[in-house]
């Protein structure tokens, strides 16, 4: 009997503890090497949205930050994390603003809802390069209401404008909830792990994935970061 | 009604005349040195046509007006001279005045695609794609790096596929989004198309010549005049054809090398 | 044969029908008429039509042809193949069953002209034209399969291309002129055969033999 | 074989079921019919594409309540994208030139009125022309389907140019499907034109009744055969052309797609190909094609002149050989289109010189016309008012091929709406005016009925100078360097001319409603009409010798003989100033041409 209730009570106690104690896994991403120098964007075909810039834009493909902090990067569990079936219900949007992606690359869960906006007072083309997904190619000219897509399969898309070549962003489908995507200095940040094994992945347009095994007990804060080798050209 | 027909008919071709007698919707002035021989062919060919135009129909208006719904006692009458006449008149006056436009036509034309480009003109290339046009220098040493269609990634603005890495020609190469050359210098437009076809229309240049795929024109032109100009294509390219345009600037020499340094700075 | 049943064929005892008029290229103006008086002749349209088709097709295989020229000359990939050696084969079948269809016609003249009266003659050697047909169809087939196994196919090379277009295309003018041979054995057995439509069916046939002999030229020349 | 002059055998038996009536017909009268009613849907269809695409040049941004629902992707909103303008437009061009132009004037009209004209029974091959009008609304049907189809209709443009037409969906929307569907649907067309130009010329040359010389051949009936000439050599080219671009789509071929072209940042597998190829062989049909709209429409306007002039044309001959000139040298002339293509710049001008030659048969023509109007007795009427409205818009859409002509001048105005102002003006709206003139001339002799004069007249007065207000602004914006085939207006110097698209917008929308008077009329007098007598022109050729409408074997089992040329007018007989084609009396008249 006494047993008995001392077994529920610690039982009972695991159960709290796994639930308040969620681990967080965090870190940097960084690169080694010279990357490649960002250039600048001659947006001059497209007056209204050259305006909108004081300075010219410029690539967005490698971004860094100080002390080679590595931006853009997508750093998400790819195996271990126990709530992934479950789809956000509330939709990500990706803008299209002076002729640029905001944000350059976007992170949705399979199925989530994708809303894409217009604010430009120029005619855009969405044409996302889609491989394992089904590809297609809208036009948005302004004022007109934003496109409402998903993606049934996890897959990184690379995102076209026909219109305006320059204009390249990202989306990254993925089947978890965990994710970062590494910004400022390159930090990223994955938050309310419960205990257990995973598999993090680290995930750059231009220079590849990398992967780490990170074990969770308890209520603690793991350090894990990421190098890239840059590309000179 | 045959009447009303007649009336309609000179007020019709009066007033499609009037825009054009007085430029309401001219084109731009030319800013070329072989485009005077172009406008002088245009203004030649303006007048002949004109005169067809409104003696054709004035001449059909009249006849309708004066020969419609007779009187019962009407006799038909035929014109004199005949079909005749007409064929030989048509025959020499049309043929010579074509003739003589074509002739004098070959010579604007000559002058534009029949003659080759000076050795000193300034070399240029231009690559038309969806939807943009852009331009490349071959910078300090003077060689244009060698084109990689498979390197060519618009993310990382790598418009032409240059090389760098391996081609060192390439490295010093100067890729820009508008056409800048300097005043009073002959230019040689290398034109190369990434996908589609397309066309380099600058009215005041009084240029335009389609880009073909797979097969690399070269046109060559000398502005005289320094300001900036639209460049549009006028080859149906796709969805964004109306929106592929640059900017053609022209500038004196020393401010073009000024800006030659600092498009090579970035 | 059922056609020995029938005889003599009543060749051109039925009225021309596909003909209504008589006034053709030159015209008689009836008597009384101040006009001018001419023959009154006008030759049965299929004899007509028969030019027109040819015409066309010519036009169409003058289309290709220039493409074929044009598209060798355009760029540095096109890679030359050595003809499958059955294609000659192909060439004297046709040419075979050309001479047959010809006999035929002679002999059905003859018998109009009533000097022979059988029609079983003709129609044996009708018959023989179209197995002749059928074969070279059946040898073009066999040409294709020899080059797929040499793996050329289709979009393989240009020159592969042009050779499957151009061999294809002839080949299913060969199957119409097949048809056409059926339909003219089918109104011999039914004696309601007339002669310009056996004059009309043999000038295609002889045709498609001189096309195939400039495609099998042009082929070997360019290919 | 040569007794039949008097009562031929019947060509083939008139059919009793419904069907054999009036869907799968032999009888060249209903194949007519059949076409006309095609070229009539296609043109209202074409026509309201216009529209949207009007509307969407003068107020770009602009929502068109209810587009959306046309196309959720084309018109979000009902704002028209860029690609759904470019799909309109091809589709407006497509459906305009190949099943409005070609069909109308020359497979309807020609297909009712050659063999009565000749006074035939029919056409010699009836089941191969009723194939030509069955394979044509094939082809007309899945150019539709593309609307359905994929991403839509190509949006290439109708001269569909290559390395677009062949590089497939990388191209853009429509470009994969489309395509292939809109190359399908050519092809096809071409198989129903090719067989009916066999009809044309078999009947023209073979079923002339007793007396009906060539030269005694109505000037329609030579529109008519001069164009099916003209077809059967330009069909025949095209075909191939769209069979290699489908090949190229489904087989991967590399006809047209040269190597190393780069889309989205990938390289196209294809190696090789030659752009210039399609341009070759889509223009030596494309610029034959333009007069196989026009030379129907000048042998019909001269039909309906001449019975309204009451008098002959100045010279029949003239005109005759003026129409084989121009369909010869349409041949020779068709590299005009790529002056400016990267084609050798001395084959530009060898093209340039017989391109202005054509404007010698094109004056003749018109000056034959107009001087034969001196000293006639012009009847004013609906069809003679089209007549008229013809010559005039010949003449302002042909002087600006002056310009065209020149490869000097082509430099400013290639590529720009001159070019469009000056082919709809002269193969548009003269074609679209003899198609009119036609049918207020012939509608009595097809239905027994006439058509409403007045409401005639309206049409004409609201589609000449609508005509006018359209296309006459055309030729003002090309000369600014208005660029063509622009889906809106971005550059500076395009701003300011976007006033007179408003302009034409306006015009068109109003030019376009007047066409629903034509469409309320032809309904309306087909059942309401008065009642039309057997020869309510007082015209001369065979159609006008037999009954209203004519007999299923057109002159019921017998073969008219013809003792006099058409142009009979002017002279005195005993029914008034004509003598009928078919009529033996003898009449004096100093207009017989020897």
């Amino acid at each position: 009997m006494r047993a008995k209730q001392l077994l529920l009570t610690v039982l009972v106690l695991l159960v709290c503890s796994s639930l308040m104690f969620a681990g967080t896994v965090s870190g940097r991403v960084t690169y080694t090497g010279t990357p490649v120098k960002a250039k600048p964007i001659d947006m001059s075909k497209e007056p209204s949205c050259a305006k909108q810039h004081a300075t010219p834009v410029t690539t967005e493909t490698v971004v860094t930050g100080p002390n080679n902090g590595l931006e853009n990067v997508v750093v998400y569990i790819s195996s271990g994390a126990p709530d992934d079936s479950q789809v956000p219900s509330q939709a990500v949007t990706f803008e299209q603003k002076g002729c640029q992606y905001i944000p350059h690359v976007l992170v949705m869960h399979t199925n989530q809802e994708l809303k894409i906006v217009n604010d430009d007072q120029t005619s855009h083309n969405i044409h996302p390069l889609a491989k394992v997904n089904r590809e297609w190619n809208k036009s948005q000219p302004p004022g007109t209401p934003p496109i409402v897509d998903k993606y049934e399969k996890p897959e990184f898309i690379s995102v076209k404008c026909n219109v305006h070549p320059w204009m390249h962003g990202e989306f990254a489908v993925l089947t978890t909830n965990h994710y970062d995507v590494s910004k400022g200095g390159g930090d990223f940040k994955l938050p309310n792990l419960p205990p257990g094994k995973y598999t993090i992945t680290a995930w750059h347009e231009d220079y590849g994935t990398q992967t780490a095994d990170v074990t969770i007990t308890g209520n603690e804060t793991k350090e894990q970061n990421f190098t890239f080798k840059a590309k000179a050209y | 009604m045959a009447k009303l027909f007649a009336i309609t008919l000179v007020v019709i071709a009066i007033v499609s005349a009037i825009p054009i007698l007085r430029h309401t919707w001219a084109a731009p002035e030319d800013i070329s040195t072989h485009g005077a021989l172009i406008d002088e062919q245009m203004s030649e060919t303006m007048a002949e046509a004109g005169i067809s135009f409104l003696a054709a129909q004035f001449i059909l208006a009249f006849f309708v007006w004066k020969f419609s719904n007779p009187g019962p006692d009407a006799k038909i009458k035929r014109f004199p001279g005949g079909a005749k006449g007409l064929v030989i008149a048509a025959l020499l006056v049309v043929g010579i005045e074509v003739m003589a436009l074509g002739i004098f036509g070959v010579k604007a034309w000559a002058n534009v695609y029949l003659t080759p480009p000076s050795a000193d003109a300034l070399p240029i290339q231009v690559q038309a794609g969806q939807f943009a046009f852009y331009f490349r220098y071959p910078g300090p040493d003077g060689k244009f790096g060698g084109l990689h269609p498979e390197l060519i990634n618009e993310g990382t603005q790598n418009i032409f596929g240059l090389d760098p890495e391996h081609d060192v020609a390439a490295r010093d190469d100067i890729v820009t989004a508008e056409l800048a050359i300097p005043v009073n210098k002959e230019v040689h437009l290398l034109m190369h198309s990434k996908d589609v076809g397309h066309s380099f229309f600058v009215r005041e240049l009084r240029v335009q010549q389609d880009f073909v795929p797979g097969l690399d024109v070269s046109l060559h032109f000398t502005a005289t005049k320094v300001g900036k100009y639209e460049i549009v294509c006028t080859q149906l390219c796709g969805l964004g054809h109306y929106n592929m345009k640059a900017y053609l600037e022209v500038m004196s020499q020393p401010d073009f090398d000024n800006w030659l340094k600092q498009q090579a700075g970035q | 044969m059922a056609t020995t049943v029938h005889e003599p064929p009543q060749i051109d005892r039925v009225p021309d029908k596909g003909h209504a008029g008589n006034g053709g290229r030159k015209n008689l103006a009836p008597s009384g008429g101040d006009l001018r008086v001419t023959l009154d002749y006008s030759p049965p349209p299929s004899s007509t039509g028969i030019w027109v088709v040819l015409f066309a097709v010519t036009m169409m295989f003058a289309a290709f042809t220039s493409a074929l020229v044009v598209r060798k000359g355009s760029s540095l990939d096109w890679q030359s193949f050595t003809l499958p050696s059955i294609l000659y084969l192909n060439t004297f079948l046709l040419l075979l069953s050309s001479v047959t269809l010809e006999v035929a016609r002679r002999q059905l003249a003859a018998s109009i002209a009533g000097s022979r009266s059988r029609a079983a003659g003709p129609a044996r050697w009708l018959y023989l034209t179209l197995f002749l047909g059928l074969l070279f169809v059946a040898g073009q087939y066999l040409a294709w399969t020899q080059l797929e196994a040499q793996g050329l196919y289709l979009a393989t090379n240009p020159s592969s291309s042009f050779f499957y277009v151009l061999t294809a295309t002839h080949a299913l003018h060969v199957l119409g002129g097949l048809g056409g041979l059926i339909y003219v054995i089918n109104k011999l057995n039914k004696s309601a055969l007339r002669r310009n439509t056996l004059i009309a069916i043999s000038r295609y046939w002889h045709f498609m033999g001189a096309l195939w002999l400039y495609l099998i030229v042009l082929l070997w020349m360019k290919l | 074989m040569h007794d039949l002059s008097v009562h031929a055998a019947p060509h083939h038996a008139p059919p009793t079921s419904f069907i054999r009536k009036h869907i799968f017909s032999l009888d060249h009268k209903v194949i007519g019919k059949q076409y006309y009613g095609l070229a009539l849907a296609a043109a209202f269809i074409g026509m309201f594409l216009s529209w949207l695409m009007r509307i969407h040049l003068a107020w770009n941004s602009a929502a068109i309540p209810g587009l959306q629902l046309l196309s959720s992707t084309g018109a979000p909103g009902g704002v028209m994208t860029p690609e759904y303008y470019l799909q309109l437009m091809t589709m407006h061009g497509t459906i305009m030139v190949f099943f409005v132009l070609t069909t109308a004037p020359f497979a309807a009209f020609g297909n009712y009125f050659l063999p009565i004209q000749v006074g035939a029974e029919d056409m010699p091959f009836p089941h191969f022309n009723m194939m030509s009008f069955w394979v044509t609304f094939a082809a007309f049907l899945v150019l539709m389907s593309s609307f359905f189809v994929g991403d839509g209709p190509t949006l290439g443009g109708w001269t569909q140019y290559a390395p677009l037409n062949a590089i497939g969906s990388v191209g853009g929307p429509g470009q994969g499907a489309g395509v292939v569907l809109w190359a399908i649907s050519i092809a096809l067309f071409c198989i129903g034109q090719l067989l009916g130009a066999l009809n044309f010329i078999t009947t023209t040359l073979d079923l002339r009744v007793k007396g009906m010389s060539l030269m005694r051949l109505p000037l329609s009936a030579w529109g008519w055969f001069i164009t099916s000439c003209m077809g059967l050599t330009a069909f025949a080219v095209l075909m191939p052309a769209c069979i290699l671009v489908i090949l190229d789509h489904v087989a991967g071929t590399s006809f047209f797609v040269a190597s190393g072209l780069v889309l989205n940042d990938q390289m196209l597998p294809h190696s090789g190909g030659s752009t210039l190829l399609w341009q070759h062989l889509f223009w030596f049909f494309g610029h034959p094609e333009v007069y196989i709209a026009i030379v129907p429409g000048i042998g019909v306007v001269s039909h309906i002149l001449l019975a309204n002039m009451r008098r002959p044309m100045l010279s029949q001959r003239t005109l005759i050989y003026s129409m084989g000139a121009l369909a010869i040298l349409s041949y020779m002339v068709y590299g005009h289109h790529m002056f400016v293509s990267g084609m050798n710049p001395f084959s530009s001008l060898a093209f340039s010189f017989p391109t202005l030659v054509i404007t010698i048969p094109s004056t003749i023509v018109v000056l034959i016309w107009t001087f034969s109007l001196y000293g006639s007795k012009l009847r004013i009427n609906s069809a003679s008012l089209f007549a008229l409205g013809f010559i005039s818009m010949f003449v302002s859409g042909g002087v600006s091929g002056f310009f065209l002509a020149q490869p000097s001048i082509d430099i400013m105005l290639h590529a720009t709406y001159f070019v469009v102002g000056h082919f709809h003006l002269v193969m548009g709206v003269a074609a679209m005016f003899g198609i009119f003139g036609g049918t207020y001339f012939w509608f009595p002799k097809v239905t027994g009925r006439m058509m409403n004069e007045t409401l005639g007249k309206l049409h004409f007065w609201l589609s000449f100078v609508g005509a006018y207000c359209i296309f006459m602004p055309f030729h003002y914006l090309g000369m600014a360097g208005n660029v063509r085939r622009y889906s809106s207006f971005v550059d500076d110097f395009l701003q300011p001319l976007i006033p007179v698209h408003r302009f034409i917008t306006v015009a068109a929308l109003v030019t376009g409603a007047a066409q629903l008077i034509f469409l309320y009329n032809l309904f309306h007098s087909r059942f309401r009409g008065e009642p039309a007598s057997d020869n309510p022109w007082q015209a001369t050729s065979l159609e006008w010798s037999t009954a209203t409408p004519p007999p299923f074997d057109n002159f019921g089992g017998k073969h008219p003989v013809v003792y006099h040329d058409p142009f009979q007018y002017g002279v005195q007989s005993s029914v008034g100033d004509y003598v009928m084609q078919a009529s033996p009396e003898m009449v004096k008249t100093e207009f017989e041409e020897k």
